[in-house]
């Protein structure tokens, strides 16, 4: 299935996008999605953690990603 | 009546606008919280800062602080308004204004309202120094 | 420099301005109070409230408070501003502000120097009701 | 010796003057004048409290006053 994938703050510039349609196997979890993401850009490496919000709200690594969803990562924040 | 203002916007923010936003008969106190851009970082002189956010989550996630600090404090009106973009040394990323019958309850929600904004608001800035710029907060 | 800012008038208080005095390039945050003339008492309309003042002790109470909020905060400069004569619902009676490198002294500084002026600054109010008036606090 | 005295809020309603000049005995206590006072005003009975500043300055109730100095009653405050 095929997954929006949106890259803000450091990771954009890790990843060289803003924006990427990446494609995982059906039933795939936030964790295998991250583990798939590290595998394909390992400069990921290089931020200590980051966040994912599924459809503009944070989400769990346990939770099913699905056709159509929008994942964003969100490298730790520094707004105000 | 609305008891909430969120705002993102590329054009200068407004202390007055924010206060008359919260501002009501029947309230004795007002906090408000403004966030400026200060000249160094650890010692270092910060040219300017660049604002990015994903917009539409960080909207959602400034409307959440304000539901939760209209039911955590007994405030009347919160505003949130932020900036995005390029700002320059003195200008203002952040706006909060709460008011409330009693000024105590203002006090708490302006501190956890911008304590929590920048825990979970997806907002990033990036410091510019004369050798190179930086995402603050990337390598914590 | 002058870090403190310490005025009595009977000229409407401007928030802008008492921004102005504490906003700094080293500064990056700033936080405000605001009193406002709130429309109720114990649930009885006030229709407008007098202040009076014994200005000269009541300046050098306000400078007192400045220069230990100074001391006891990391503020970089704090603003206190007070009306006197007669305000109408929504006007405002005092501004409190004050800036510092960081967020927290801001807000413990304005927090300290409002709670202390209703304490120490001699400054009287007389609430106006649609059938008399009542000097507040003076029956405690 | 003569204290010029001054009455604010509620105390100027209660003894219907803003400044007085009041003579009491040479090294007079604030405690003894405001035993004077009370004789000379009983209605300031009808508030619990004040406190006096001399030469603008809240002082004590042991403070010797002296010839010249200016003593303000000062009800409870309700500034802000």
């Amino acid at each position: 299935m095929k997954i929006q994938t949106l890259f803000f703050g450091i990771t954009s510039d890790l990843v060289e996008t803003n924006d990427l349609e990446i494609t995982i196997s059906e039933n795939s979890s936030i964790n295998d999605f991250k583990v798939f993401l590290k595998k394909k850009y390992p400069k990921l490496e290089n931020i200590n953690s980051y966040a994912i919000a599924v459809n503009e709200t944070y989400a769990e690594g346990n939770l099913i990603l699905k056709e159509g969803d929008v994942v964003a990562i969100i490298p730790p924040v520094s707004g105000g | 009546m609305k008891r909430t203002s969120i705002k993102i916007t590329s054009k200068k923010l407004d202390l007055q606008e924010c206060y008359n936003f919260v501002e009501d008969d029947s309230c004795g106190g007002i906090s408000a919280f403004i966030g400026t851009v200060r000249n160094d970082t650890q010692g270092k002189e910060v040219l300017q800062l660049d604002f990015s956010t994903y917009k539409p989550m960080a909207i959602k996630e400034m409307q959440k602080i304000a539901d939760l600090a209209l039911e955590k404090f007994p405030i009347h009106k919160i505003a949130i308004h932020h900036a995005e973009g390029m700002l320059q040394i003195g200008e203002i990323p952040v706006i909060i204004t709460a008011s409330s019958k009693h000024r105590k309850a203002t006090f708490e929600a302006c501190e956890f309202a911008i304590d929590t904004l920048k825990e979970t608001v997806p907002i990033w800035k990036k410091e510019y120094f004369s050798d190179g710029e930086v995402w603050v907060n990337a390598h914590p």
